[in-house]
């Protein structure tokens, strides 16, 4: 089973979903979509919802933690929702929680940073 | 042994998928957990990655050997074979966090996920000659699991 | 060639449908038809099958061999291989309806069913040492398959 | 995917819903219940209901031809129901039709056998 994408802006925060597998195969393809996206919207902060998740290895906390860099490097914020049971062990064991927000859902996390959900 | 397969298969990315859902079908005559099919199916894919980026640097022709064998106690084995660059120091190499190509955005992880999801990891290297990796994991003996 | 795997598993009859659904989840990368899944799937499953029942008489600490292998135009090679008690006479286990086996209540129609699902079908084998099919079969073109 | 099977009489038919793949190993294991039945049960008639079945190689077409010879020696008939489009190329290939008679569904097979559905 693949990736699927799907990006949408709310305002000036850019709403990632994420579903399917994630391993290295698809973060090579991930890193490149997302990337292009942060250059071409005007993008502050980004959400990031894994609900339908299903599946990842360490490539996908890499590529995660490379865009965390990326958007906070230029002054925005990464927040996490609905992070998928199956994924728990692997965030725990990768610390990402330590240094990227994690809230239930996107209306709260939009909500977090200020735009009407 | 109650059952053995063996994969070989190309060292591309598009494998990587198809190497975790093998393994994970292979398995799922012992009837095990979602939580170990996902350990499973993790440990393997860290596996075959490590091959195709550090073992054989992104060269796509060659091949990784997966040996998967199930035991009737519900014990798994998985021997993970690359003819690839080998590991220069494999104490080194284990360490949380360390990876030698961080310009990749690698976390380092990998090998600490093979150990926490596994009961056992041996790593056995020789440079120039290439990299295998014995796991085994103990699955649980409740029959309620799904399968 | 595009990609290419090699299975080796146990002549045991729980791995049938292991073996046809990891050639199928093999094969989903060139976005075949449901009937091109399910005409490959059978002619895996007939040859497996034969290799356990005629091959080796149902020992069950045998090999089976399956090569995978496909290509940009969307052509599938398949190699399965036992080292079993051979085909006395290719010809006339090739006849629909004949099997060396009717107590077993086999219907004789594994080979005209690789026959009809394939494009082609080669046979080789020498008595005691083992059996070798290769099958070929050229995917349809259109994108629209769904996988 | 393994197979499920499911046997209920009707007044003096048989009735097998299979479900999921028939192959070998699951052939070696439905033959010895659906004898089992034929043996216990008082059948006549047996309707087999293939709406579920996703998957057949040859050794279902031989123990399907196998319960045939048993249950017509046995003075009975075996009707066969609802067969999924997936099987419908070996079918034809085994000229299984040519000898065994195929039903729309349940209701009608039982009718044909003088039961009411
Ligand atoms: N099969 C392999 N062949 C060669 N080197 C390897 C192999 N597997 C791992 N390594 C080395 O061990 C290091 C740590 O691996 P790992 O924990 O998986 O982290 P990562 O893959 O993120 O670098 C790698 O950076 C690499 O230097
Ligand atoms: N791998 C094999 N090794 C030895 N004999 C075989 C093998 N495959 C097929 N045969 C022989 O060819 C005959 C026809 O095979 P097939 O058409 O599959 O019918 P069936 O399996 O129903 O007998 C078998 O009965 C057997 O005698």
């Amino acid at each position: 089973m693949g990736l699927k994408t799907d990006f949408t802006m709310k305002e000036h925060v850019l709403v990632v979903r994420l579903s399917g597998e994630l391993d290295h195969h698809e973060a090579e393809i991930l890193r490149e979509i997302w990337q292009q996206k942060l250059r071409d919207e005007n993008v502050r902060h980004v959400i990031l919802n894994l609900e339908e998740m299903i599946f990842m290895d360490s490539s996908g906390i890499g590529v995660l933690l490379g865009r965390y860099k990326e958007i906070s490097q230029a002054g925005g914020e990464l927040v996490i929702c609905k992070v998928n049971p199956s994924l728990k062990k692997i965030f725990d064991m990768s610390g990402l929680f330590k240094i990227i927000r994690l809230e239930d859902n996107e209306q709260y996390a939009l909500h977090s940073l200020g735009v009407a959900s | 042994m109650k059952n053995r397969m063996e994969l070989t298969f190309l060292s591309v990315s598009e494998n990587e998928a198809f190497a975790r859902s093998t393994v994970a079908a292979f398995i799922a005559q012992l009837n095990p957990t979602m939580d170990e099919v996902t350990e499973i199916k993790t440990v393997v894919s860290e596996a075959v990655t490590n091959a195709i980026i550090h073992g054989y640097n992104h060269q796509a022709d060659s091949e990784i050997t997966i040996v998967c064998e199930i035991f009737a106690n519900k014990e798994v084995e998985l021997i993970i074979t690359d003819q690839g660059t080998g590991i220069e120091n494999i104490y080194e190499a284990k360490e949380p966090l360390y990876t030698s190509k961080p310009e990749l955005e690698r976390s380092g992880m990998g090998f600490s996920i093979m150990d926490s999801f596994m009961d056992s990891l041996e790593i056995y290297s020789t440079i120039d000659k290439g990299t295998t990796l014995i796991m085994r994991k103990q699955l649980t003996k409740t029959e309620t699991a799904c399968h």
